[in-house]
């Protein structure tokens, strides 16, 4: 029981860390794509203020149960996601509720999130949402199979199903990490993080131009905040999840910001110099080489 | 309209056309169906007034939605050439926590681009009416304190603060993104002390804004804009 | 009238009346759904709307809707007097303004019969091309920007407000020029202006260079630009298609070349084309025609006259009267044949001044056509594609 | 100046294609209404006419006419040719140019809108098109005032008072009746 | 789809490495372009309140209001600003007549109070007003037109020679750009002691509508022929275009308006005379003030007799004005036109002489008189009267009586005026050498200095500072004229230098006529004496009430001898308001 206890004590710890990481690294990041734009950008502390207006919102308007619902659903499936991942190796504040299977449910939050969004935004009545939805949940779909192939391809690389024995197999030096010991699984999963992270050219669902802005059109106010909060939690979950899968997680904390912050940094990169793809053609892109690499990454396992 | 014919698998052109002029008629007006009272739903549903928060709590949530202020990212008129530069590279707004977003219900400031014709008055309405309060109004260059240069025009209207509230005004046509800057500096002031109190004033002077809106806006139907 | 209409029910597209050619579609059928893009939403250019109706991400059927810009300055025109309409006109077309400033002074010298000092035609030339500079590179930004690449908009708009520093250093104005005055221009060039214009045109010309780089070698605005909206030479009369957006489809037309205007017949230039047609080749014409305008620019700065007046008297405005007469002045402004139709009836105030803008056909019928079976996400891109500005459609 | 303008606008309509006078290039040309389709039908089909630049209306209420002009253009010769009909302005109604140019709907739904043309068969000529739930009378034609309508319809801000500089010079250099009249 | 398409976009990053575009503090590094059209000021000394700004803007963004006080020439409003409608195209700076207003280079103007954005550029405290960057009408560019179309005249080869009128007057083309010229401020309105609708018959100019410019004319001017050559023109000197450069031609339009109407065509154009009424009004003195009397009352029906001493009808106009001015046809037409309304002529009545004052007083209804300053001032010196010594007004009188004035080869005039300018042009025609002797500096002349310099341009000499002291016998000529320098000595601030003669200091001139024109004096021996004392005010005015009556019942006055202006214009202003005055006096007045 009392070790429950710690256990609960810990992992609040852990997602109070992660969750202002994840809004710094936000504000960061914002600032790294405002110098490649020839601009010098908002404070780093920007989302934390914008969290707070929303939250200082007096009024909020509400389109029925699911709608309020679908912000809580996409923040369970942030929370879910980042608890079963072990964001600090060997540490006993930062292992969350890592236990053996738990890539599973990861894979599984990470949509669950998603589909709770959809549901509520489905809700709003504003037509807009659908159509972002429906591309959100198209390119998800097809943004998961080389995820899943790459996921495949490592599970039956380290015989596990468990983040943590993954990262802990990865121990022992560089060329210990996925990224060298399977480098097609990591190739593939890596695209697939960017349409995970909605970056360009992947960010259609979100656009403000092409549909503003997709799911989260009618969500404003403390909705709005909720939906934020979420995806600084959600972000800094899938950073430490793919440096765990890949880069051979972390030790400590000053490794695991290197790595994150290197990680987010590639999406920002490619974020950056591209516009972005129709659903149907990040579908296809999905599809084609990515799960191509996948396959061939799990195909190299069986063999 | 028979069922069959649902997708026209084989129909005449005059039949279609008759099916969709009916159709056309039915859906054109998203306020078609409701009731004869409901009609003007979108447009007389009286917001409820909201208190603000006392003493300490109210300074700091006035701090924080000064520091981070939405724009509606709504070019009403000549007013968003001069947004442009202003969100990009050379004066840059995001550093002032100023950010632009594509919808209604998630922007607080609502810039008034100069003049406002009838026809985008009435989405300005609906738009200022679908954001989240507190939300502020920023007129933009001297059509919106008086009629500017389309002083006579029968499109244009006067003065915008006949038909929702202004916090702040900016003269020029067109200011300089500097004066607009200056504006926003001028709105943030103005919220950290509390003086921008447009949305409930909005709904104490609720009537007297309708009836100004209603003076020139007949037909308060807009299929682009009804949800 | 009495045909019938063949549809294959297997087909996601709706039957296609024979006669107007466009969609025949039961709305009710649950398979289509209207989305409204605009007047609020950031892909529009300016403040317009487009009705479009969709099946799944396709669209069939797309109507414009214009009106939320409109002042009636045709009206408004109707009772100022002539120096009065000065002030109004640039107003039309807010993001290139200069050119109604030109076709009206020009419109105006013609009826009255005034012919302006050589210095002031060059200054007008040189008006338009940093216009059609500054127009340009807001749209590069605008269509980088409409496939969601910012980047590029952050860089070019920047650019653009330079150009404009130097148009305020010229005039006073920074989007209001109110320069060409009929007459003449209002005021010379301020000292030492021609090294801040050079200057600032290779700032611009280097920024193109990486412009080029990024976005007309970028896979992804490849895929998304190249077969998006073609037009084919075959449509470019019947839908009075004029300027880039023809010559993209490898018709070698340009106003400055065919009925050349103020001092176009000294300076040495060829029309841009390309032969696709789609947006990418648009994009081309118009990156391509941003360089010839610093070119142009650079002709003119090097043989342009330094001496001389640059305004000619003409009668107390207050109370001038023009003879009755009509014509019609058009230039070529980057969207394609901008043009002013007036007609003085001997008063004191014009009798009807008519604007003919690019985008009137542009964004209307053109945009009505082209949009059909184009992806809704493409919608902003292919609009910006056509460079459309709402205001000089409604005035 | 103005005469050679004249001569354009009563050039006469020929058979053969206009000549080009100069680098203008612009000519107008009186159509009566009833063979105006006709006659610009023959513009684009036969003298090369194929560019509409645009479409619009004169109001000459004085004359109870409306002046239509549609302005072609031909790029091989690089001429404009205004060709302009007359129309009464009680009841105006117009053939419609739609099939030859499909634009050309677009003006006779402006001009059907701004000055009450009607413009039977073209598409969505009933339509609102730039105006929306306009009642009064169309705005463009010159009896609508559009001042009045403003300052009837619209708030200008009151507290405005300004004075004309002799009455004002009178009223206090010399406000005598005597020296008034 | 190549690998430069994938590779070829990373290269944004470049941009990282280099500075940012952003301004960091836009609004204290960014001030705007020296010429930029920003906030207004205004040069409120310079300004004149003309309103043109006004006029030419077409948001109506400008207003008028009180600021300073109402002068001649100044009508004290200022433009007020509202930034409601303002589009800052700055057309009113560019035709501002004054160049009084500009704009300033600052932008910033933001408040959350609507009502504010209106100000008076230069009163209201703002922070741009003494900016000295802003938009300033260029060098080069104007939208007004500062010259005057130039009136065709005489050479002086000819004009020295003859009597023929000098000012040819403008053909059509030429008036029509010089009332092209006019801005319609109407600052001279006030100014015209006539107050004639300037603005309003130079837009019948510009209309080419004579037959309506006539009309406006003669609502305040009866005798626009004789006014449109010798006026004062007091409007030209207020008028806002000389601010520009020369003032509007408005005499010579006005005589353009005349000369292209013939006396035949008057009777059609103008308002015919209401019925008579059946009272009777005696005029004494056939002057401009006279004239203009007999004129309105005639039109509001009153029989009208005109006494004279002259044997023509003109008084000044016709005896003190020389022809080369105002030819004798011109004070005709106009006198003609009046006489064939039914008014009464009774010229060589000599009041006292040859009819009784209280006989007129008597018989008639009212009594207006104008009879003018016909007593010249003596020099009060040595020798004025030896033969050779003759008054300028007598020397003027005769050249029109026909005769000619025996002057000799060389004349010297001593005085400024008009008059003395006349004189001596007068004497130039008939071949003498002309000095003009003056006391004070040629720019305290009292004359025209159009009048001057065209004296000088045929060839009178003009000595300024000059006192004549004594006149004597000559040996080869007829006199010999001593006089002294003068130097122009101050009493103080404020007040007008006097001058005193440099002791010692003495010149002579030796020449066969000397002429003084050193001002006149009423003379009013005619009147009875208990009336005349009644009617003399301290300063030897006659004194009137607004509507010019005296203090006598019955009894008007107007013209030189009730008005210090002393010209032609105002006695036809004071004619003009004794007939309303007599007419409510008479109980005929009806609003």
């Amino acid at each position: 029981m009392n070790e429950i206890m710690t256990k609960a004590w810990y992992t609040l710890i852990s997602l109070f860390v992660i969750t202002n990481y994840g809004l710094l690294l936000g504000g960061t990041m914002a600032r790294v794509r405002a110098k490649v734009q020839g601009r010098i950008g908002q404070p780093v502390w920007q989302p934390y203020i914008d969290i707070l207006k929303n939250n200082f919102k007096r009024t909020g308007i509400y389109h029925g149960v699911m709608f309020y619902l679908g912000p809580v659903f996409r923040l369970a499936g942030g929370l879910g996601t980042y608890l079963f991942i072990p964001a600090v190796y060997g540490s006993l504040v930062f292992s969350n509720f890592s236990f053996s299977g738990d890539l599973l449910l990861v894979m599984y939050f990470i949509f669950f999130g998603q589909l709770g969004m959809a549901l509520g935004a489905g809700q709003s009545g504003h037509p807009y949402s659908p159509l972002g939805v429906s591309r959100g949940l198209a390119q998800m779909t097809a943004f998961e199979v080389p995820f899943a192939l790459s996921v495949i391809a490592i599970a039956s690389q380290y015989q596990t199903l468990s983040i943590t024995e993954i990262v802990a197999a990865q121990q022992g030096g560089i060329l210990n990490w996925v990224a060298f010991t399977n480098p097609l699984a990591m190739v593939a999963g890596m695209i697939s993080f960017l349409g995970m992270s909605m970056g360009n050219p992947f960010s259609v669902v979100i656009a403000p131009q092409e549909i503003p802005i997709g799911p989260p059109t009618e969500m404003q106010s403390s909705f709005l905040g909720m939906l934020q909060t979420n995806r600084a939690i959600f972000n800094g979950a899938k950073l430490v999840l793919f440096m765990n899968l890949y880069f051979g997680g972390a030790t400590n904390i000053g490794v695991m910001v290197i790595k994150t912050f290197l990680i987010y940094l590639y999406t920002v990169i490619v974020d950056a110099s591209f516009p972005r793809f129709r659903t149907d053609q990040s579908i296809r892109f999905f599809l084609g080489i990515p799960a191509l690499i996948g396959i061939a990454a799990v195909v190299l396992q069986m063999l | 309209m028979k069922e069959s014919n649902m997708d026209g698998l084989q129909t005449t052109a005059t039949e279609t056309e008759q099916q969709l002029e009916d159709m056309a008629k039915e859906m054109r007006l998203a306020n078609d169906g409701l009731l004869e009272q409901d009609k003007g739903y979108f447009c007389d549903v009286r917001p409820h007034r909201v208190e603000p928060y006392k003493g300490i709590m109210e300074s700091f949530a006035n701090w924080a939605r000064s520091q981070s202020l939405w724009i509606l990212g709504f070019g009403t008129g000549c007013g968003a050439i001069e947004l442009r530069p202003l969100m990009t590279s050379r004066f840059d707004m995001y550093r002032y926590g100023i950010q632009a977003r594509p919808t209604p219900r998630q922007s607080c400031v609502f810039i008034i681009g100069g003049y406002a014709s009838v026809k985008t008055l009435k989405r300005i309405v609906r738009s200022y009416e679908q954001m989240q309060g507190p939300k502020f109004v920023l007129g933009l260059g001297s059509c919106t304190v008086n009629g500017g240069m389309y002083w006579d025009s029968y499109n244009t209207i006067n003065r915008i603060d006949q038909y929702i509230p202004v916090d702040v005004y900016i003269a020029g046509c067109m200011p300089r993104p500097e004066a607009l800057l200056g504006g926003f500096i001028k709105l943030k002031q103005m919220i950290r002390e509390g003086k921008c109190e447009g949305m409930n004033k909005y709904i104490d002077d609720f009537d007297w804004y309708k009836a100004n809106q209603k003076q020139i806006i007949h037909d308060w139907n807009m299929p682009d804009y009804n949800w | 009238m009495v045909e019938t209409v063949k549809y294959d029910p297997r087909s996601k597209f709706p039957p296609v009346d024979a006669n107007s050619g466009k969609s025949v579609y039961n709305l009710l059928s649950g398979k289509y759904m209207k989305v409204w893009q605009g007047p609020q939403h950031p892909g529009i250019t300016g403040n317009m709307s487009l009705e479009l109706t969709v099946c799944g991400d396709e669209i069939i059927d797309c109507k414009t809707h214009v009106g939320y810009l409109h002042r009636g300055f045709e009206k408004l025109m109707e009772r100022r007097r002539y120096i009065q309409c000065f002030p109004l006109v640039c107003r039309i077309c807010v993001p290139e303004p200069d050119f109604n400033e030109y076709l009206f002074a020009e419109g105006t010298e013609e009826l009255a019969g005034i012919e302006i000092p050589e210095k002031a035609r060059w200054y007008r030339a040189l008006t338009l091309e940093m216009a059609r500079l500054a127009s340009f590179l807001m749209w590069i930004g605008g269509q980088a920007a409409a496939f969601g690449m910012g980047t590029i908009g952050q860089w070019t708009v920047t650019m653009r407000d330079y150009v404009l520093d130097l148009f305020e250093e010229l005039s006073g104005g920074r989007i209001y020029h109110m320069y060409i005055i009929p007459g003449g221009v209002r005021a010379d060039l301020p000292a030492g202006f021609a090294l801040r214009v050079e200057q600032t045109l290779a700032q611009i010309w280097k920024v193109l260079d990486d412009v080029e780089l990024a976005l007309m070698y970028n896979a992804v605005f490849k895929k998304r630009a190249m077969g998006l909206g073609v037009i084919t030479p075959s449509i470019v009369d019947e839908y009075g298609i004029t300027g880039p957006n023809a010559r993209g489809s490898g018709i070698q037309r340009d106003i400055r070349k065919d009925n050349p205007y103020l001092v176009y017949d000294q300076l040495e230039f060829s029309i841009v084309t390309e032969t696709g047609g789609d947006a990418y080749a648009r994009t081309w014409v118009r990156l391509r025609e941003t360089r010839q305008s610093i070119d142009l620019i650079r002709q003119m700065l090097e043989i342009m006259p330094t001496s001389g007046p640059f305004f000619q008297k003409l009668p107390n405005v207050l109370h001038w009267k023009i003879p009755g007469g009509q014509t019609y002045k058009k230039a070529e402004c980057t969207r394609g044949e901008y043009g002013f139709f007036m007609v003085s009836d001997g008063t004191e105030l014009p009798r009807r001044i008519y604007v003919r803008g690019p985008s009137y056909t542009h964004a209307v019928t053109l945009m009505e056509k082209l949009a059909v079976n184009v992806n809704i996400a493409d919608t902003a891109g292919l609009m910006v594609s056509l460079h459309t500005y709402p205001p000089e459609i409604e005035r | 100046m103005a005469t050679e303008r004249q001569e354009r606008t009563i050039q006469e309509v020929k058979d053969s294609d206009p000549v080009c006078d100069g680098q203008a290039g612009l000519k107008f040309v009186h159509v009566g209404a009833d063979q105006a389709v006709a006659y610009i039908t023959r513009l684009r089909d036969v003298q090369g006419y194929t560019h509409l630049v645009f479409f619009t209306a004169i109001d000459y209420i004085e004359d109870s006419i409306f002046r239509l002009t549609y302005m072609v253009h031909n790029y091989a010769s690089r001429q404009d040719l205004g060709v302009q009909v007359d129309i009464p302005r009680q009841g105006a109604t117009m053939e419609s140019i739609h099939h030859l140019w499909p634009h050309a709907a677009t003006y006779q739904r402006e001009l059907k809108e701004m000055f009450g043309i009607d413009f039977p068969g073209s598409p969505g000529v009933d339509d609102s098109f730039i105006l929306e739930g306009w009642t009064g009378i169309p705005p463009m034609r010159r009896e609508f005032d559009t001042k009045l309508y403003s300052e009837q319809t619209y708030f200008p801000r009151p507290g405005r008072v300004t004075h004309d500089t002799a009455a004002y010079m009178k009223e206090k250099l010399y406000p005598s009746e005597a020296e008034t009249w | 789809m190549s690998l430069k398409d994938i590779i070829a976009p990373f290269s944004v990053w470049k941009r990282v490495f280099e500075k940012p575009y952003t301004n960091k503090k836009p609004i204290d590094t960014r001030p705007g372009a020296p010429r930029y059209r920003g906030f207004h000021v205004n040069d409120l000394d310079t300004c004149i309140g003309c309103g043109t700004c006004e006029e030419i803007c077409q948001n109506v963004a400008i207003d008028m209001v009180p600021v300073r006080e109402t002068r001649h020439g100044d009508s004290g409003l200022r433009p007020k600003m509202d930034y409601g409608r303002c589009c800052w195209c700055a057309l009113c700076v560019d035709i501002c007549p004054s160049g009084s207003l500009g704009m300033s280079n600052e932008y910033l103007w933001v408040d959350g109070d609507p009502e504010v954005f209106r100000f008076i550029p230069g009163h209201d405290e703002k922070s741009w007003n003494d900016s000295e960057l802003g938009y300033r009408r260029a060098e080069g560019y104007d939208l007004l037109e500062g010259s005057r179309v130039p009136m065709p005249m005489l050479s002086v080869e000819e004009s020295q020679k003859s009597f023929v009128e000098m000012v040819q007057g403008y053909s059509k083309e030429q008036a029509k750009a010089e009332a092209d010229r006019c801005i319609a401020c109407g600052i001279c309105v006030a100014t015209c002691p006539a107050h004639m609708q300037v603005p309003e018959y130079i837009k019948a100019i510009r209309d080419d509508d004579m037959v309506e410019g006539l009309r406006i004319v003669y609502q305040a001017n009866p005798l626009p022929a004789s006014c449109g050559r010798v006026c004062s023109h007091a409007c030209e000197y207020v008028c806002a275009m000389k601010h520009k450069g020369e003032a509007i031609s408005i005499r010579w339009l006005k005589r353009y308006i005349v000369d292209q109407i013939y006396l035949g065509e008057y009777s059609k154009i103008l308002h015919e005379c209401e019925p008579d009424n059946g009272k009777k009004v005696a005029i004494i003195g056939s002057g401009p003030g006279g004239l203009s009397a007999a004129y309105y009352l005639r039109l509001l029906g009153y029989a009208v007799t005109i006494y004279d001493a002259n044997e023509k009808a003109g008084g000044m106009l016709r005896y003190g004005i020389p022809e080369y001015r105002l030819p004798y046809d011109q004070v005709e037409k106009d006198i003609e036109f009046i006489a064939s309304l039914g008014v009464e002529f009774r010229q060589n009545a000599r009041i006292g002489v040859d009819v009784d004052f209280l006989d007129i007083y008597g018989h008639n209804d009212a009594v207006f008189f104008s009879t003018g300053l016909s007593d010249p001032f003596g020099l009060d010196i040595a020798g004025e009267d030896l033969p050779g010594v003759v008054s300028g007004l007598d020397l003027l009188a005769d050249v029109t009586h026909g005769k000619t004035p025996d002057i000799g080869s060389s004349v010297v005039v001593v005085g400024g005026g008009n008059v003395a300018m006349d004189a001596a042009r007068t004497s130039r025609r008939y071949g003498a050498e002309v000095t003009i002797l003056y006391r004070r500096r040629e720019a305290d002349m009292p004359a025209d200095s159009e009048e001057i310099h065209e004296a000088r341009g045929e060839g009178c000499e003009i000595v300024v500072q000059a006192i004549p002291l004594r006149i004597e016998k000559g040996t080869d000529t007829r006199l010999m004229l001593y006089w002294g320098k003068a130097e122009m000595v101050s009493d103080g601030p404020g007040k007008r230098p006097r001058p005193v003669l440099i002791e010692g200091s003495e010149e002579v001139i030796a020449c066969d006529t000397v002429i003084p024109a050193i001002g006149q004096a009423a003379d009013l021996t005619f009147l009875p004496q208990d009336i005349a004392s009644r009617l003399v005010g301290k300063r030897g005015y006659v004194e009137v009430d607004e509507f010019h009556r005296t203090p006598v019942a019955k009894i008007y006055a107007g013209g030189d001898i009730a008005n210090p202006k002393r010209d032609a214009i105002s006695a036809i202003a004071n004619g003009h308001s004794a007939a309303k005055g007599i007419d409510i006096y008479l109980g005929n007045f009806q609003d």
